[in-house]
Parts: C-alpha cells; structure tokens; sequence
C-alpha cells in the first residue's frame, strides 16, 4: 500500500435532502393522504395538490454492481434521478407522471423484478448473511430467502392477504434478521462441542464463560492445560458462547434445525407490538431448497390468507381463532416444547378460562 | 365451658376507641359484641374486646399461636393465647374452631340453631360467617373444652375444616341451585371431592396448604382463580344458545347503538358481528367469557355441551407475587359419579407429584413455576394441550431431541 | 375433661341438599333467567315457570350467637326455614312468594341488616382477622370493613356503579382478604426488628431462613448463641418471616401502614382475570376510624362512578382510560414505588408506543 | 485490488447445488453473481461462490473474523477470512466494508453511481442493499485495498458505519419525505442525532452494541420497537383531526356493519363508538395506535401537536428473550434544533448510564431490567411518569421511605 496522504472527513452519514426526488422534496412534510393504484404502485397526493406515484419492487438484496447501474438507469429514465430502498429490501422509483409507472413496470418486470410487495402484500423477506459471509451461520440465509420467495412470489405480486405480512429469516439463532409475522430461524438441538485443539489458542476464556445465559459452561483442565466445560444439563443450545469461541462449535450439518416463529409485530396499529413465537421446529437445514420450510410457510399463509379478517395480521387473526385452531388450520403439530420454560414462562400459561373449543 | 358474670354492671369494660365503631350505618361488629357480653356476661369475649380496645390503644396485636385440638386430627383448631394474659387474664385462650359448612354456604335453620345451641354451650358466643376460605369459625373456645364441644357438633353431623398443611375446606358459588348459568353440578362436586379428601383435611401431611373453590360457570363468582390451588370452573363446548325472539326483543328495547356498544365492542375476541342490524356470533372465536350471556340472559345462555375447566395454582403473593390459576385441564365433561371420579383422580395425581417435588411451604403454583409446566404434567400423566397456555414460547431455550422430526400436514 | 367415650365419625362437610330451599330443591339445574326488582333483591325464573324471589342484606360477619338466631327466625318467617351466605358474608333469604319480601326487608332493615349487594352496586368488603384473632395482624381488619362499609353505605343499597364492586382488607401483607376491585391491604415499610431474646427459644431457624423470598436472612450468632440477623439492603419487608417466627417483628404502630390497591378481577367476563395493582401506600395504619383509608375508597369509587361504561369493572375502566387518567380522577399521586422491580417487572413496562396524552 | 481471469470458461467453476437457486420467478442472487463474475472476472467472488457450494455440500460455515480497519477507526468493517484457505485460495479474504446511506435509503443516481464506480475499482462487486440495521454493504474487500476504497468513497461524502460495541449506523421509515402519517421530520432527527454520536459509531467505547431506529408514526415501518435499542417514534398529543366530510363519504361508500367491524371494534381501547350512525372518537381514550387513520387515511389524520416518544431497550432474544423497547420518554415535541439538542442530550445521558453500569454484553435494555427501570431514570434525570409503565406493580415488594405519606387531593 502506497503512504497515505488522504486525511479522512469523519462526516457521518449523508444528508438526505439531496438524495430525495424534487417532488418530495418540494411537498417534504405536506402529504395529506395515500391510495394504492395496483399492487405495486402507491400514490401519495399533498396538501398542495402534488401527486407522487411510487413504484415498488422486489431485488435480491445481495446484489451487484450490475444490478444496481441497471436500477439506477430506470431511475434516470422514470424517476428523475432519484431512487430508494425500503427497510425490507425492495427498490422505489418515484414519479410525478402517472404515464411512467406502465413502461418502469415492464422494463422492471422484464429484468426479473417483481413489482408488488404493497398493501395487504407478503413482502420481501429480511434476511442475513449465512454461510455467504457470517462466521457463525448453521445455514445459508440467502438461499432460504430466494427459496421462499419463489413459493410466495404470488403473495408478493397481488395484495390478497388479510393485512401486510412480513418475513424474516436468520441463519443461526441469534436472529438478526430480527422478529416479524413469521421468522425462520435456525435452531439448535444440542450443546456445543468443544474443539480443545483450538480453544486453548483463541478463547478469551473469561468472556466465553460470562456469555452463557445460564451458567453452563465451566472452567475445567484438559490435558493440563486449562481449558472449558459445558455442563449440559444446563446448557440450552443458545450458541451464545460460539458468538465469544469459535471453539464452542454449536452448528451441525444434520442438528441445526430450523424453527419457525410466528406473530411478531412492531406496529402499534390496534394491539400493542407483540414478540414472536414458536409454532414448528426440528424441520431440516436442506439446501439447497430447503423445502420442509416452505411447505410450512405456505400452509401458515394459506391457512391466514383464508380464515384473517381485514386487517387483522398475522398474530391479530390467531389471537381471534387462538392457538389450537392456528395449530389445526396450518396442520402444524403443536408439541410440549411450545410450553414456555424460561424466565417469564408464567406469563404465557392460560390463566383464565377463557378457551375456544 | 363458657364463664359468666351475672352482675349487669360487671358486664363490660369501658372500650372508648372500639365504641367509635357503634357510629355509622353499617352493623357494628362492636354493638353485636357488646350486646352480647350484656346478655350473656360471657367473660371470655369481655376480656377479648378489653385486649383488642388495647390493641387500639397502642397499634399492635396480642396473639401467639400454639397447639390444640381434638383427638385424632391435627388440624381444625387454630389456638390463640393472649400474649399479655396478666393485663387481660380472661382472654388467655380464644381458640377457633373451623367448622366445614355445606357447598353453597346453604343452611337450613334447623342445622344453624343446633350448631348455635352447641357453641352457647361450650363457646365465646363468637362466630364469623363466614371466613374467605369459607369455614364456618367458632371463634373463642378454651383448650378444655375443645374436643366435648367437637363431639357434640360431630354427633350432629359438622365436622372440621383445614388448617396449616392440609387439604383446605372448600367453596362454592350459588351454582344449581339457583343460578341459571351453572354448567355443571358445582355443588355436588364441592361435595364429592371434599369428602374424598377428608383425610387430608384433618391430617397435614402436605408441603403447604391445598385449596379447592368450585364456580359453576366463567363469572368465577367463587373467586376461585386468585384464591385456590385447584379452580374448577364450569364452561360448555358448543354453541351459545341462542332464543331469537329474545334476542330481537333485546334490541327492540335497548337500540342498536347499546347492542353495538355494549355487547359487540365489548366481546375480547370480536367473535360477535353486527348483521343485518342484530347480532352473529362465530362461535369457533368466543372463548366462553360469558360477558354476552350477561348482558343479555333471557336471549342467549351457555351451550349445552357442558363440563368443567380445571385451573391449577392460583395463590396469594407471598414469594412469588400473586398467581393467578392456569389451566391443566381444559375440558373435562361433569355427568355423573365417573366424571367425578376422574376429576378427583386427576387431582390426586397432582397432589401426589407436588407432595413429592415441593418445598417446603411452596404452593403448587409456585412448584409449577419452579419446575416447569411440562415436567409437571408429564409427572401427573396428563397430556399437554395448546390450551394451557396464552401463547407459545418467545425464546428459542429449549431442549428438544435430536431427531425432533415434526410431521407437518400439508393443507391447500 | 371427662373421660371420652365417643367416637368421631369422620363425617367430612355435610351434604347441601338438606340445606336447600325447596323451590332450589325442586328446581335444582333447571334455572332459565334471572331479573332484579330492585337492589338487593333477584328474581330467578325456572324452565318449569316455578319463581324464585332471593333477598340479600349485608352482615357484620363477625357475628355472635343471637344475631345468627334472628337471622334464622326471619328465616322461618319468610323463608321457609332456609337461608344461605354469600361469598361476601351478605346473608340471602329466598322465598316464592312475592309478598314476603317487602316485610322482610323491613325486618331486615330495622334490624341494622342492608339490603344491597346486587348487580352493579358495591358489595360487602371481604376482610379478615386482625388484632382480633389473628397472630401476624398489623391492624384491625373488622374495624376497617366498619368504617369504609359506614362511608359506602349508598352505594351498597344502590345499584348505581358501572359494575359490580368487590372490595377486599386485610390485617397484614400476606393478604388473605385475596384480591378484589379495590384492596386495602397493610403494608409495611421497614425490615423486621429481630428480638432476640425470644429468638433463641422460640425460632425453628432453618425455616425462617428458608421463608424469605430473597435469602435476607442469614445465620449468625447474638451474645455468643446461633441466632440470625437480616440483610436490610435485600429485605424488601414482606413479613413471611414473621409468619415462621415470632421473633422477626415486622409489625411497628407507625411504620406498618396501608397500600391500596385496584383492578384485582377473578372473573372471566370480557377481558381475561388479571392481578390487582398498588396505587396508593404509606397511609397511616389510624384505628379507630382509619379516616385515609376511607378517603381513598371514596375518591376512587367516585371517579369510577363517573367515568365507568356500563359493565366495566374498575380495571377495565382503567384500561380504557389509562392509569394516568386514573391518577388524576381519584386524586391519588402516582409515584416511582408502583413501577415494578420484581421478578416479572419486564412484563409490566409499556413496551408500546400507545398512550393517552 | 480485484483480481480477474479474462479466460471466458475459466471464469466459473461448477456450483451444481447454488445453479438449483436459478429457478424460480423470484430474482436470483446466485444468477446476479454469475452474471458478475462472468462479466468481470473476479476471482474472489468466484472463489467465494465456490465456497459457499461447499458451504451447500457439506452443510458448514467456513468464515472466520479477525481485525481489518481504516486508519483511525475501531469499526466499520467485518473481516472474513476462509478457515479452508488451502482449498479456495481465492476465497481467503472477503471483507465487508459497512457504508452508512442517507436516512430514510434515499438515493440520487449520482451518488450511488459514485460508490458503484468506487466499489468496482477496489472490490468483488458484490454488496447487500440493506444490512437489517441498515448499512450498504460493500461485500468482498481484501485487507490492502480497504484504506484506499474507503478514502476515495470519504472523499465522495461517505463514511463508515458502526460494528462491534459501537453506536450503530441507524435506520429510518419514508417519512416526511413521502407519508402524510409522518409526525415528525424523522429524516432529519436520524441526520442529527446519528451525525452527533460519529465518534462513537466508529470508535468501540461501549459495553456492547447501540442501535438507533426512528418511524414517523407508531405504524412503526423502521420496526424499531424491536430492533433498536433507541426507537423514536412519532405521536401527536391533541385530538385526531376529522374531515367530516371525508367521514361521510367514506360511510356511503363502505355502509355501517364495515364500519362497525372494522373500525369501531378494532380501537384497542373502544376510544371509538357508533353515534348517530357516525363514529364519534373520544381522544382521552385514544391510545395513538393509527388503526382509524390507516383504514381512513382521507378522513383521519394525527393532530396537530406532535412530537415524539422514545422507546429504550428492544433487541433480540440474547440471553434474556426478545425484548420490545419500553417508553422511557413519552412525549417531547420536536419542532426545531433545540428539541433535537433535548433529545440527543436525553440520550447522551442514558448511553453515559450504561456505559457505567453495564456487564459485558449487555444491552442498555438488558441492563434496565436487572438494575430497575426507576434506578436507571434516576441516574439519568429523567422524571418517572405513569406512562412509562403498562400497570403499576401487582406485588408488595418494594421498600418506601419509612415516612411516606402521600398527599390524596380530596376529589368530589
Ligand atoms: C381466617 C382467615 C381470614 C378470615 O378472617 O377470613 C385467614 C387467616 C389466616 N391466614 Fe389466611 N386466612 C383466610 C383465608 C385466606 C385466603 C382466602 C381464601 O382462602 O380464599 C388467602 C388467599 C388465598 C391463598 O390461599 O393464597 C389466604 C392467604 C394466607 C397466606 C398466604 C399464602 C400464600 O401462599 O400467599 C398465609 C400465610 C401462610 O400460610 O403462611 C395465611 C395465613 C393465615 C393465618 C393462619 C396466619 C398465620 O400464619 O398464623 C391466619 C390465621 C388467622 C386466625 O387467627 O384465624 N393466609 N388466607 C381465612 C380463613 C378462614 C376460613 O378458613 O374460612
Ligand atoms: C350470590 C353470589 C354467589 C354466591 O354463591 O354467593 C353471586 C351471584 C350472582 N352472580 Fe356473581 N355472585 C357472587 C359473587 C361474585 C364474585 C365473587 C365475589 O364477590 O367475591 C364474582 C367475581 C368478582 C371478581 O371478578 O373478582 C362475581 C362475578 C359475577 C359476574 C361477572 C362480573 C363481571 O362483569 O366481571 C356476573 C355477571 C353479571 O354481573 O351479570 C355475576 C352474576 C351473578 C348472578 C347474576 C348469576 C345469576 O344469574 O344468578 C348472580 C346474582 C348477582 C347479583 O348480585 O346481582 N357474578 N360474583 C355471590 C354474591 C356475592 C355478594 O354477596 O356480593
Ligand atoms: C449483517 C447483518 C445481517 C444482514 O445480513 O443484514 C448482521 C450480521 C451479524 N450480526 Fe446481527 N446483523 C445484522 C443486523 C442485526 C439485527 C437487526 C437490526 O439491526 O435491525 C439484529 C436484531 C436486533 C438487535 O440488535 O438485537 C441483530 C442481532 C445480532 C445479535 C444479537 C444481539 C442481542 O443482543 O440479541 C448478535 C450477537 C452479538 O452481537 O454478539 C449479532 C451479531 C452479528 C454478527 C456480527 C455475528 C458475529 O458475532 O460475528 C454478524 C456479522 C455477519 C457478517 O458476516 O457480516 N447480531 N443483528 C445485519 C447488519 C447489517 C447492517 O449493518 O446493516
Ligand atoms: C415503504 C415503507 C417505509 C420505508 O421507509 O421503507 C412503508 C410504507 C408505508 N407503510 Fe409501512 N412501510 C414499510 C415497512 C413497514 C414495516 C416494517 C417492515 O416491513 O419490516 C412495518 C411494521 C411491521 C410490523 O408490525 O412488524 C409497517 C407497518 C405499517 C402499518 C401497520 C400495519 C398493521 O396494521 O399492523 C401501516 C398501516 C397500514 O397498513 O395502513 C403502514 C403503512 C404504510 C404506508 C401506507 C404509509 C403511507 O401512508 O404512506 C406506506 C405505504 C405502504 C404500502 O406498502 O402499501 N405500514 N410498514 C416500508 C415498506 C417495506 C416493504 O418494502 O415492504
Ligand atoms: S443470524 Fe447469526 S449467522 Fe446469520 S448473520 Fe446474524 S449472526 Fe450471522
Ligand atoms: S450454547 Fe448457550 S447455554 Fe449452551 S453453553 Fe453455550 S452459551 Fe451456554
Ligand atoms: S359462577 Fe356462574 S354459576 Fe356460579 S353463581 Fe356465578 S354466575 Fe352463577
Ligand atoms: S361469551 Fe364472551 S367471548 Fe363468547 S361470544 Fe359472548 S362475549 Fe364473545
Ligand atoms: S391478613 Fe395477615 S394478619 Fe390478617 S388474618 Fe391473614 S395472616 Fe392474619
Ligand atoms: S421481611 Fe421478608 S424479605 Fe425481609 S427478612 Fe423477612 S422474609 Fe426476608
Ligand atoms: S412509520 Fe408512519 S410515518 Fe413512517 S412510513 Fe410508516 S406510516 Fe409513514
Ligand atoms: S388511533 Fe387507535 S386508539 Fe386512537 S381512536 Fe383510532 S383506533 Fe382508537
């Protein structure tokens, strides 16, 4: 590497003004209302009589420098220079002219991009970066997310369900790709084992004990030299302690599994944001398809799509009908896992008569 | 046996602080003592009244506890010496004896009057009727003459009640017997499994206490999800009865306006729709909280699939905070002696496992949440069903097998 | 005591079907509907047509032998030889016969006894023992329930709440008046002084160490005897210990005093059973008349009064209007000791955007 | 610098198992990287596509981290380098550089045409638009080209984002730039309050990681109530503003039964009734939860005086099970510099609290939880309302000043 002479501006992230559309910028703060022209299209109308049309569409996420010039060549054609993402993945070109959103449709569609993902739409699904790039990943998240994509693509296309429904999916159990309507997360079913040939070189022992949620792991002498234990009756099979030790190998090609969680939510809209919870596990980490988990996305949605009201999300629709007829209605087999053993677990029992029979 | 004081004078102390509480509308216990301390000149409650006037005076109790009671049980009594007999020598002893009423709190005054004879007899005069967990109390009894006065109640058919670590006596609400929207046979299974566990009512050999409340339908009107380790309440399995004709008689006289915002906003689980300007109700959402079935009872009334709902653990704070019942078991029908008898089966598995698992002075609910909801069913041999819970887990902590394979039917 | 010769029949609780009225009797199971003519008095009506007339007046339960008597001569007056008790210690006389009830009530009434109770009233205060019989008490339980149920008289005899009212007192932390719409319960605010003096005899130490919830208490040795001493830092005043032993003295003339607490429903009608919340503590422990404690009942009863909907009970008119409405309406001052630090506090934070401003 | 093959077949090697991801309507990251590499000839993105179909062979992971910088930063870019270097040498380093966008993901052609042209100088081609927490991801660096690239990207006006026990680069919904719900300029508080705490988004001074999310209303489209552990979140204070007019139009069109089931019963707090075949909204009881205004955006909008709530503590299940934010600051207006300057120093002194009283690990919401939510408020200045709080505790369990004596307002 050549002497640097370059001092860095340590500037933050960008302003935004300079990055928004003129219309939007010109009515920033003066929108009065929205419709949904299509599935894909949105037209928000400001105080002062300005019309924006936006149109939405799915990407790969793990893009590239190709995709994205394309992208930016339909903005410059369409949408005036300006173009931006959504928080899950998908690409928005906005315009003023409504006779823009037929031609960017069809030139979108035409490179692979679907236009939808608006309204009571399944949208893109959040993903993470698995074996594509994580270090700690039981699965590859990239892979999973385009599996179930294909399978919902319909979903994506039309604005058939109950109310929106987000998706997300997370290649080991930590779950970055964060809760929502329904998550595939990857499971664990066993403790880690410990590579004692690496450990004694890169463990920061210490920490890797004070990572474990449950006190699990001890501190313990192997072939003379000090190194870890996990005691497994403890142990819960968090993978917390893989995060601080690559030695503390928890993924395993056959035992990682994945489960799926379901009634996330983050909007305040009618009931208050709710955690997600687990309705299905053990189904198998198989790529490079992973079919086992997008049959039961599909029998989730299917069954939502028929029985939700309007409005209704995911969670709203099963805290109508309760648990046992979502457990019917998705052919999902409830088991005795389900049944909350950690800390709170008292505050999920049924402590009222209140049961649908 | 009582002590009398026949001089009118005599009767009573000066209580300046209690005579405070002859004021106001509502019965004064006060007046009630002291007219009966003139009557009776009964020096025990005239020493008890002095001793709580100074418990008034100086903001503290005077109680200990000790050990009486009757021959061959070890619980029934709860004895009471005066921590301060010099001052107040003739409230020494004020024992109570707990007497177990019938379910329902029903009486005939042929039964009360002979209890009331027994206790003038042998007795302060005192009672409370009745106590939250729901004995009769005789309230105010000497150690000598505890078990005469037990035997002549016994000989009349009262018995008992629990006390310390025992199996406690039951209640019950109205139910059957004059409430329209009893599902079940409360009363008769107050009954039945009450004196099943007799012996454990008289004889602490539990961890801790055990109670049973039994509600014949969701209005609880027994308390018994807060107050009893084991809540049997009544519930149905089908549809909502439903009289048309009533139903648009409630509406001509009340307007649609009260049917919306009273009945339909007011369902948790919007299982009731406004069509065709009256009501629908999908029945596959209502969660039988008999909210409807209130507001409207000449119109619609509980199906007729009827049975019970177990709920295990609810308790006061101590420890824990307070808990609330959950439910073990959903559904169990109630028709005949074999129902009872499965109920009462299921019961005594729960009891067996919590003697075994407890610690000491640890309530089953507390056990429960302590061990696991899991690991207790699977000790009792009852199936776990979504419907014990309010939601599945929100943490991924959990152990299951390696091979969990689970077999997803494929729908659509 | 004489020589006993008889032998106890272990007969259990008696059997209530003796004890019924004979129209419950006869009509046992076979109720359709009920109405209420007035306060205090129901009307149940069978499928067979047969009526049922039910009077209900309040009690002093801590009663006495000749009070019980004309109970059950008004019994035989107009009832038939039949009477019951409520769950709330009100007294219930039932007949057919409709024209019993106006002389009963008259009875009743100039004998002290109200009739009220019923429906959307406030009915009788569940209480409990106190410095008359109990071991542990802090107060006086009968003496309290005199006083707030003088200051509610009205309210009893009317039916004129949004719901029913349960109230409940009790003479120490531990509670047994259970929880009710509105609780008064002692609440203490210091640790217990420990005497040692009568520790040594009288204290079973192991299980006064095993009572405390939060292990305050520890082993140690008083003038050079075993006793045990505790952590004030960690106590958190809850008087178990003093239930195991004597010796650990919660109770103080002026430091234990009166929490009130609000929403304790048992029922299931609409929203599920939920536990009774603290909003209001630290008032004077003040015999004979406890004036505080009855102020707060009534500040409370009256904003509930005024701004209850039909049906709701007192937590659910909370939920609908929010605590902080309720703090203003009653009057109380909402301070930082009623937000949780226990073990479920998590549970009671507002994890939601949604407030009432 | 990226390598390149110019050789046409060389430039893949076989991915049997990835080619199966080409099927499918749903685009294609495996086709979008073929299409690269067989335009460019990357060699790392080749050896990493090879990788990863070993990754789908064997069922394993083969990243490891290690520490790769820019001058003068401890964050900003995730170092990968193969643990089976021997196997896919091309595939030995694969940094991320992680590159903070304008809030909201706006972008000008421009400018995202500049970082591509930088991107393709120094890296694999590939990037992630977004990372959840919402950085452009620059995917595919090896450690000597990282300073040059991020030099000529800082010259263009973009900087790194955070990683590790940082501050994290924030996120942000549309907002005021294109929804009429927006009650804030949400856009520019994530400009502000993001842009204040640079030095502690690229420098590791904290216990663990810090992440910042704002939504113009509580709709919530950042989804920060979980995923950040500062979430600010548009409200208004005074009444829904009503177009009548709009209302009626909005009734002839859809009837009453729709409105009855599906606005009326939908307030989660029954804010709303049916009066006079019309819907009147009691604000005091309004819980500020959209529903009405989503379903009715013509009709409906937030009031006029708005502002913000901040949330504190929402995060993943780690340890403790998933967390949602908590209100630690209900309502603070947000209209010019100075509210900002509020909220940033409110902020400030919550990040200094956790900064002292944390474990290792342990996000600020974990934190609060074991510590007391009072004992945080305290040590940061922040007074406790009722609103922070869903219901005030149900246990005795708390220690008040000896000689706590509230003063109760004597009402009516
Ligand atoms: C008498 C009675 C109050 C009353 O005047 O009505 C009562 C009185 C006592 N209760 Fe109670 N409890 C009474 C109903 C209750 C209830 C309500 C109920 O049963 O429906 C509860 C709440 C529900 C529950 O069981 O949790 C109750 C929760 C307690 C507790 C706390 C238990 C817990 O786990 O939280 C204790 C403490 C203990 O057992 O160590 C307790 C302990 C006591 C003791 C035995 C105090 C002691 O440890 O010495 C009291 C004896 C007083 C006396 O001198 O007679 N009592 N106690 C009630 C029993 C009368 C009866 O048998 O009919
Ligand atoms: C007599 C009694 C049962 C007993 O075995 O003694 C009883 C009797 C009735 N209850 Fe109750 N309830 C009785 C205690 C209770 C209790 C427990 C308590 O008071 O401690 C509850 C639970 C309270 C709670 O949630 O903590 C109770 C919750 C209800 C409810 C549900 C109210 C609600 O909306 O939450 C109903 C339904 C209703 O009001 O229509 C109800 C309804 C009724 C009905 C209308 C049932 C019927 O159709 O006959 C009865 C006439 C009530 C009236 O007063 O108007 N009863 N009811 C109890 C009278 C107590 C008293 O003297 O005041
Ligand atoms: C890249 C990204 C996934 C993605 O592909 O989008 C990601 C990737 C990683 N996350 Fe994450 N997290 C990413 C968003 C999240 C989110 C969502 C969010 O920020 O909105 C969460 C849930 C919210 C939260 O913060 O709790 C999340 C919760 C975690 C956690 C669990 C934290 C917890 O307290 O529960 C860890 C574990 C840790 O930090 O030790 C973690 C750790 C990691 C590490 C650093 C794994 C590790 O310890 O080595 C991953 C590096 C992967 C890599 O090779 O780049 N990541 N992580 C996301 C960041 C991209 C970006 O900067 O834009
Ligand atoms: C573009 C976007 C914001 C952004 O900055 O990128 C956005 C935009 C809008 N959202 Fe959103 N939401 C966006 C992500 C979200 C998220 C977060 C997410 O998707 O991860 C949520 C929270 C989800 C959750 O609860 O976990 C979200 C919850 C809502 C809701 C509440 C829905 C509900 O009933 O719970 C509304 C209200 C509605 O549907 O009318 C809403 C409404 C809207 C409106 C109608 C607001 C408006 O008036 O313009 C926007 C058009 C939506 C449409 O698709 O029809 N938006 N919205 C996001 C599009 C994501 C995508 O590509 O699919
Ligand atoms: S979910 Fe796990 S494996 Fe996937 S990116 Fe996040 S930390 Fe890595
Ligand atoms: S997997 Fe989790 S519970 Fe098990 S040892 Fe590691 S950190 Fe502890
Ligand atoms: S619980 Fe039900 S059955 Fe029993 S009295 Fe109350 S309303 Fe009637
Ligand atoms: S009983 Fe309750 S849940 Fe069932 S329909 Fe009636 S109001 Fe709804
Ligand atoms: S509340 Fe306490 S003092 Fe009162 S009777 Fe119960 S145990 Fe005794
Ligand atoms: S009062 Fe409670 S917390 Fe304090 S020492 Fe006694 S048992 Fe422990
Ligand atoms: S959070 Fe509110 S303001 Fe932001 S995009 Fe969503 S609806 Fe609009
Ligand atoms: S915003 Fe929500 S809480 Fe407020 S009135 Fe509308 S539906 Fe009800």
């Amino acid at each position: 590497m050549q002497k640097r002479t370059y001092q860095t501006q340590e500037s933050g992230l960008p302003h935004h003004m300079e990055m928004l559309h003129p219309v939007s910028r010109k009515n920033y703060g003066q929108w009065k209302y929205h419709e949904r022209p299509r599935p894909g299209v949105l037209k928000h109308v400001a105080h002062g009589g300005d019309i924006l049309y936006t149109v939405r569409a799915g990407t790969h996420r793990q893009v590239t420098i190709p995709i994205v010039r394309r992208l930016c060549k339909l903005a410059d054609k369409y949408a005036d220079g300006h173009l931006r993402w959504t928080v899950r993945n998908n690409v928005e070109f906005m315009t003023p002219n409504e006779a823009n959103i037929a031609p960017l449709i069809s030139e979108l569609e035409a490179l692979g991009h679907p236009v939808g993902g608006t309204g009571p739409s399944v949208s893109a699904i959040a993903h993470t970066q698995g074996w594509l790039h994580c270090d700690i990943p039981a699965t590859d998240a990239s892979g999973v997310a385009k599996s179930v994509m294909d399978a919902l693509y319909d979903d994506f296309v039309k604005e058939e369900m109950p109310n929106r429904v987000r998706l997300a999916t997370s290649c080991c159990e930590i779950n970055c790709g964060g809760q929502a309507d329904i998550a595939i997360v990857v499971q664990h079913t066993r403790p880690p084992r410990i590579n004692h040939n690496i450990l004694k070189d890169i463990c920061e022992m210490p920490s890797t004990v004070a990572r474990c949620p449950v006190a699990a792991i001890r501190p313990t002498t192997v072939n003379g030299k000090p190194s870890l234990m996990v005691v497994e009756e403890k142990c819960i099979y968090c993978g917390a302690c893989f995060g601080a030790c690559p030695a503390m190998e928890i993924n395993h090609p056959e035992h990682s599994k994945f489960a799926v969680w379901v009634g996330g939510k983050n909007s305040n809209a009618r009931s208050k944001p709710s955690n997600m919870r687990l309705v299905c596990h053990g189904l198998a980490n198989n790529p490079p398809r992973w079919p086992e988990v997008t049959q039961v996305l599909k029998n989730i949605l299917s069954a939502y799509k028929n029985g939700g009201k309007d409005w209704e999300r995911l969670g709203e629709w099963i805290d109508r009908i309760g648990w046992k007829r979502f457990f019917e209605e998705t052919g999902l087999p409830f088991d005795k896992y389900m049944i909350d053993n950690y800390r709170h677990a008292r505050t999920s029992f049924n402590q009222s008569a209140h049961i649908r029979f | 046996m009582p002590k009398q004081v026949d001089d009118a004078d005599k009767k009573l102390n000066p209580t300046p602080l209690l005579d405070e509480l002859e004021d106001g509308k509502w019965p004064s216990f006060i007046s009630g003592y002291k007219e009966w301390i003139k009557q009776s000149g009964n020096t025990m409650t005239r020493g008890v009244l002095d001793q709580l006037q100074y418990s008034y005076e100086t903001k503290m109790g005077y109680w200990k506890g000790g050990v009486v009671g009757v021959h061959g049980y070890g619980a029934g009594v709860i004895s009471r010496y005066s921590m301060i007999p010099d001052k107040y020598p003739e409230a020494k002893e004020f024992h109570t004896m707990r007497v177990q009423p019938a379910p329902g709190l029903h009486y005939s005054t042929k039964k009360l009057n002979e209890i009331l004879d027994v206790w003038e007899k042998y007795g302060s005069g005192l009672l409370s009727m009745h106590g939250q967990t729901g004995n009769l109390q005789l309230q105010g009894i000497d150690q000598d003459s505890v078990q005469e006065c037990f035997d002549e109640l016994n000989k009349l058919g009262w018995d008992l009640g629990g006390a310390g670590a025992t199996v406690r006596t039951g209640a019950s609400c109205v139910g059957p017997a004059r409430c329209e929207m009893a599902c079940y046979d409360s009363l008769n299974a107050h009954y039945q499994v009450l004196s099943y566990f007799t012996d454990l009512i008289h004889r602490p050999q539990l961890p801790y206490k055990a109670k049973f409340k039994f509600s014949g339908c969701p209005n609880d009107c027994s308390n018994s999800i807060q107050r009893a380790d084991y809540a049997v309440i009544g519930t149905w399995k089908d549809d909502i009865q439903m009289d048309e004709a009533e139903v648009a008689a409630f509406i001509a006289d009340k307007g649609v306006e009260y049917l919306v915002n009273n009945v339909i906003t007011r369902c948790p689980t919007d299982a009731i729709t406004l069509e065709n300007g009256s009501i629908a109700i999908e029945n596959s959402d209502c969660v039988r909280c008999m909210h409807c079935i209130n507001v409207m009872p000449k119109a619609l009334s509980p199906g007729k699939e009827r049975g019970i709902t177990l709920l295990v653990g609810g308790k006061g704070h101590l420890k824990v905070g307070n808990m609330l019942g959950s439910v073990m078991i959903p559904f169990l029908k109630m028709d005949g002696q074999e129902d009872i008898d499965n109920l009462i089966d299921i019961i005594d598995r729960m009891i067996d496992w919590w003697a075994e698992e407890a610690l000491d002075h640890e309530r089953i609910g507390e056990c429960i949440e302590r061990v696991g909801m899991v690991a207790f069913l699977e000790a009792a041999g009852i199936e776990t069903t979504v419907d014990m819970i309010a939601h599945p887990r929100d943490n991924p902590y959990f152990k299951a097998d390696h091979d969990h394979n689970p077999q997803i039917k494929s729908i659509a």
